[in-house]
């Protein structure tokens, strides 16, 4: 990171290369994604083999170092959010998931050792699909990993000799009963600290936890029984102590991004719709509350689109984001959800049945207001 | 005298509404939602005989007795509606023999065809593909072949129709005169030419059956016609025919309404008691902007509901009193089922993990309220409605 | 009050003299109170005389005995409300300055001791308009009177010998100038009190203060530096202690009661305009997004009188009414505010110019977000 | 690449203008706001003649050069409007000089009228008594005669028509042709025929005059039309015409954006200040529903303006790029002008007594920031707009 930025122009157009990833993202999202979107929900999972084919997508090889068996370039959070948004366009959970070992990466990335990177993600640079996954959030209403200053978080580590002991409940971990790693954020002597469980660990439990929505995630109830971890497994170093801050913005452009594509989603699907709907003998899009809905969606999903931007733009010029990251998710947030149910609205009662895809983005984008800090970006 | 309290009676009706929701509803609400297809939950079955012979407190209509009562049928069934769609709206939706129909039998079904369909599940098939809420559209038609009717046309979310023992169809006596033509007619289960198309899978209400039928010169007895076979000729009469079967909706709005309000405080209290064991405990102590945000948004949520709730008391008195509530039926609904969907989807996101978890029927509720402000009459259909009392519109002017 | 109700049906029907009071009340209010709003305004007060009419309606006198002067009436907060509709749908600011002599009657009935009240109540028992007020507000971003366990109050009451010493400044005090008594709520060892200040006393200072709106209700800054008064205008006994919640309550319930009233004089004149203007060819109220708006400011207003009826009618019947009167302030807060800004929406250009009545409904209704806690119900 | 910062070269404007909003604007707001109507303000003069001097900032149109800009005119123009406009809206509104006609005689003015009228204080007169948005209404007539027309109708809502030295009219040909027939005219005061009828007493923006015309049979020079005097013939040529003068909108709208963003930001800041000195300040470090009701507000209106800020930006931005931006400049008018007004009232609220009052700027913020929700086409104009762009309707389909 840079710590003074060049004096760039205001511009929303792409470089060369994001756009011509946006294009096969795009067709990827369309077949691949979109297209298995309500299978998944109600099989509650994704079809066998579907990780795979992101794998060659290389979303998670791309910054891992060529030592490793990574791509070696250097990480975008731009780019990075563009695929999200992509992705999300097709299926959020679908999304979510395909982006997961990155968020793992990306942890190891920032805060790694040497030692660590080269030991966990040369495991994940593999042609398929291998799972890590971060742990970060508890089963109660009121948690909230925004600050470290806030005794949310409840899982703790404590030092033992040459290990860590840890204990507690984290809730809605993505991918968890196939991953070979799972990074878990706990308290650790009055600081917050990560550190990796690997598969198997004595004193490990995952439970399935299902949802409202994003049901194909498959995500997990991780369940820490003093479960021991070499000192080695905690991530970071004095010198650059884990920030989990900086994992919940990075969380909040990932998701809001993801988001931002589902609803983008969710604007072309209505839009035919109601200008095909009739009812009075005219098209619904022909009436004001209908018309001035959509008109509403539109502009608030560019609202968001820019917001998540200028947060990611910022970050990825080494600048302070905190802010950006924080008022994009609060104002996703809202939108978002009220797109997810004005979504449904425009249907009618059609929109209530799985037969049109409004009533799963209804509940998939509710996710918005709930999942905190997963660094997909 | 002013009173916005409910009378002992009242409550009471509503004390064993509650009590019913509590120990009968609740218990199998998830396993019946996630079940989702199934015939009549078995729980349910005595349920229908119970409130069959006394006064069906769903069915709204004809409720309110000669004497003169001021708090009658009307409110007593919003108060039982409430409280059952509290336990589940679901399953209230699903008891056997109060179906929309038994309703539609017991304002306007002769004698005869009370004392013949009045004990069956009876369900209402009105929407068709091609019109959502707009009732006067219907494409199915009726015709008169010697002593029978022959039913042709398609129709969609019929709820019960596929549990129930027989449905109340709109059709056309003739496409060309419109809403006067527009007949309802009683065809039983089994009759040839009707067939359920399918039930639907959906996003909440998951227990209640919703199907597409499907009449393929469905034949029926000539006296299975509701109310009289002609059509009017006048314009006047017209309008007073096509305005009885809307009628029926200003009973059934609030009906709505109270499905909404039972729905968004099972929602409200039961993340009151997922806050309470962090503790998070609304005391109404200080002023809105010198509370927490958490606090704020369970006053707000709260106000907005008690405002909805004394709307649709309000829509219910005045037909206990008789008093015209076209214009009140349809403010309750839209504020009720607007109110509901909120609510319960706030209640969902400001219990984080736990309200988006299955563990818990928070997602359930902000599943099953949507409809409530979708079914008998959009949210925007009720604002068309109330806007043109207000504003002193006819249809035309304001479309 | 009565400790239990009977059991009363569920009803919206006036009593015959609450019927005949209305329509008094309402010609009082169209003829006497709306066709001077906007000179009131421009002016900053109210026309001379205009309170000495309002005298002759006896809203002060009726609950005050007819050993001092008054009709002896039972209060009620019910009729009393229904007063404050009324008036209010004439002008909100000439409603609260009628009201403004009850509030201090009120507040002696709940509280004052037989010599209090046959000293303070035979002074405002007269036929033309005695003033007396209360000093609650204090000049603050986040004065808060709704609880007395917050420390929100600053003005204090320090027992010294016979006196109660009083220190502190109060805001937005109606009629404060004219005001023979003034009721100022402090502190007192760890406790809120109420003390009767009088005219002239030493050490008071009375400055008018402007606000965007309810301009003709003269509000006051009142500063208390070293105020003495004698014990005995300290309101209420060991027995029955001031209660500032109750207070508030009352005031809730009043306020809301003449923003209802406004609110109607905002329905009302905005249904014919947009019925008569035309634009596109058509009346603009044949437009959804107009009829919409219209329609919910009805509804809207519909459910904001229900609430306040019903903690009126709890408070009436001797019921526990602080939970309704919180909510129906929740409630009528935010609609009516919502309701005023709609009112200029409606009218386009047209409402933001002084010519039109509802500019002036969009300044005062601000004041339901704003004022706290006098009891003129 | 993607970036959404504002380069150093348009900060520097915004920085300048910033200044003069301080140390011009800010310190005789309240004193305008009470005075209302007067002549033009003292202080403005010099600025009005150091902003002619200069590329006018507020003529919104032909500022962006020949060269490839990318970050031109519009966009310097908007950091502008919103600085000055966060120093006083009405005062900005009154800078001679700056008038909405003078953005028209520079963008359609020939070489000869820019000669005459360019120095001159340009008002606009559009809105009629009897059409607020609706621009296609005019009933205002022009006739030639000889070398001269002659204007007949009556203009509402001109700001600065009273103070200015000339007036840009919109006026029709031949009311039966309809748009194609809307030309616009340069009126000088003091013309026999024109007069001010009144300057109208408002509710904010008090200080910029807002003024009535009458114009009886007022004769200008055959000269004084702006434009093609010919009134196109064909429907292609008709909608060019009507299209040209509706497209000074797509200029205008985002500007009137940056005011909301101007007086909202204003308002927001002084709410920060005054809450701060109770010990109130956000610190982004909790989730929104772990936050105080306040710190929620406050996290809320800045999300909103922010969001209102990027749309604005980004219409302009487009602007300079010359990518039309009709439907972009509808939706920041269209969320500015609503999240503006929002934020100014709300902030009168949360510092309740202090907000309310005159003492502070608060309250004046929430009265200026009602008409930015209203002129340039209102909110409900701006949806309709957007919408007809995203579903593709034309203005007959969606009305």
């Amino acid at each position: 990171m840079s710590e003074q930025t060049a004096d760039l122009l205001f511009d929303l157009n792409l470089t060369e290369e994001q756009r011509i990833m946006r294009e096969s993202l795009a067709r990827f999202s369309d077949v691949e994604v979109a297209s298995i979107s309500r299978q998944a929900d109600e099989a509650g999972q994704a079809p066998k083999g579907f990780y795979d084919k992101t794998a060659e997508l290389g979303l998670s090889l791309l910054s891992i170092p060529e030592a490793y068996g990574g791509a070696g370039m250097p990480r975008s959070v731009l780019s990075n959010m563009l695929n999200a948004e992509d992705l999300g366009k097709g299926d959020m959970s679908l999304a979510l998931g395909s982006l997961t070992p990155l968020s793992f990466v990306n942890m190891l990335l920032d805060y790694g050792t040497e030692d660590q990177q080269e030991k966990y993600l040369s495991v994940i640079a593999d042609e398929t699909f291998k799972v890590a996954t971060v742990a970060l959030m508890e089963p109660r209403a009121t948690f909230d990993a925004t600050s470290s200053k806030t005794a949310s978080i409840e899982t703790t580590a404590v030092l033992s000799g040459s290990e860590y002991v840890l204990n507690g409940e984290k809730s809605m971990v993505a991918l968890a009963e196939d991953a070979l790693h799972i990074l878990v954020v706990a308290r650790c002597e009055g600081n917050i600290g990560a550190f990796i469980v690997d598969k198997g660990a004595k004193g490990l439990t995952i439970e399935k936890e299902t949802f409202m929505g994003l049901r194909p995630l498959s995500l997990h109830r991780v369940v820490l029984s003093s479960v021991a971890v070499n000192v080695n497994a905690r991530l970071g170093q004095e010198s650059q102590p884990f920030d989990v801050q900086r994992l919940v913005d990075l969380g909040s452009i990932g998701l809001s991004a993801v988001v931002v594509g589902c609803c983008q989603a969710v604007v072309d699907y209505v839009i035919p719709y109601v200008n095909e709907r009739v009812a009075f003998g005219e098209p619904i899009s022909n009436r004001q509350s209908v018309a001035f809905m959509v008109a509403d969606m539109a502009t608030e999903l560019e609202a968001m689109r820019l917001m998540v931007y200028r947060a990611a733009s910022r970050a990825e010029q080494g600048l302070d984001f905190h802010k950006e990251a924080y008022l994009a998710r609060v104002l996703v947030a809202e939108r978002a959800m009220e797109i997810g149910t004005n979504g449904v609205q425009l249907l009618g009662g059609h929109g209530f049945t799985r037969e049109h895809p409004v009533e799963l983005w209804y509940r998939n984008l509710r996710a918005m207001g709930i999942l905190q800090g997963v660094a997909i970006v | 005298m002013i009173n916005l309290e409910l009378p002992k009676k009242i409550k009471n009706a509503e004390f064993m509404a509650h009590q019913m929701a509590v120990s009968v509803f609740r218990p199998i609400a998830r396993k019946y939602d996630t079940i989702e297809h199934c015939d009549i939950p078995k729980e349910l079955i005595p349920i229908g005989q119970m409130l069959s012979a006394t006064t069906g407190q769903l069915g709204s209509s004809g409720s309110s007795r000669g004497e003169e009562v001021k708090n009658g049928g009307n409110m007593q069934a919003i108060v039982g509606t409430t409280e059952m769609a509290w336990g589940c709206c679901g399953l209230m939706l699903s008891i056997p023999g109060m179906g929309l129909g038994n309703a539609a039998i017991s304002a306007v079904g002769s004698p005869e065809q009370k004392e013949k369909f009045g004990k069956l599940y009876c369900a209402m098939a009105i929407t068709e593909p091609n019109c959502g809420s707009d009732s006067a559209a219907v494409q199915t038609t009726a015709k008169l072949d010697g002593d029978e009717w022959i039913l042709n046309g398609e129709k969609i979310f019929a709820t019960a129709a596929d549990r129930g023992d027989a449905v109340v169809v709109w059709a056309t006596l003739d496409k060309s005169i419109g809403k006067a033509a527009i007949k309802s007619f009683l065809v039983e289960k089994g009759t040839p030419g009707m067939s359920v198309v399918r039930v639907e899978d959906k996003l909440g209400l998951r227990v209640s059956d919703t199907a597409a039928l499907l009449f393929d010169n469905c034949r029926i007895p000539k006296e299975n016609i509701m109310g009289d076979p002609e059509i009017a000729d006048t314009e006047a009469a017209r309008k007073k025919a096509f305005g009885g079967v809307m009628q029926t909706f200003d009973n059934t709005r609030p009906q709505v309404a109270a499905m909404a309000l039972g729905v968004a405080r099972a929602a409200l209290e039961l993340a009151l008691e997922l806050l309470e064991k962090e503790h998070v405990k609304p005391e109404y102590d200080k002023s809105l902007f010198n509370s927490t945000a958490l606090e704020a948004e369970l006053y707000k949520m709260e106000a907005n509901l008690e405002a909805s709730r004394l709307l649709t008391l309000k829509a219910a008195w005045m037909a206990d009193n008789k008093i015209p509530n076209s214009k009140e039926a349809s403010m309750c609904k839209a504020k009720a089922g607007r109110v509901a969907n909120a609510v319960t989807l706030r209640c969902v996101e400001i219990c984080g993990t736990l309200g988006y978890s299955e563990n818990n029927l928070l997602e359930k509720f902000a599943r099953d309220s949507k409809i409530l402000d979708i079914f008998e009459g959009t949210q925007q259909i009720q604002q068309l409605i109330v806007a043109r009392h207000v504003l002193g519109k006819s249809s035309k002017d304001l479309k």
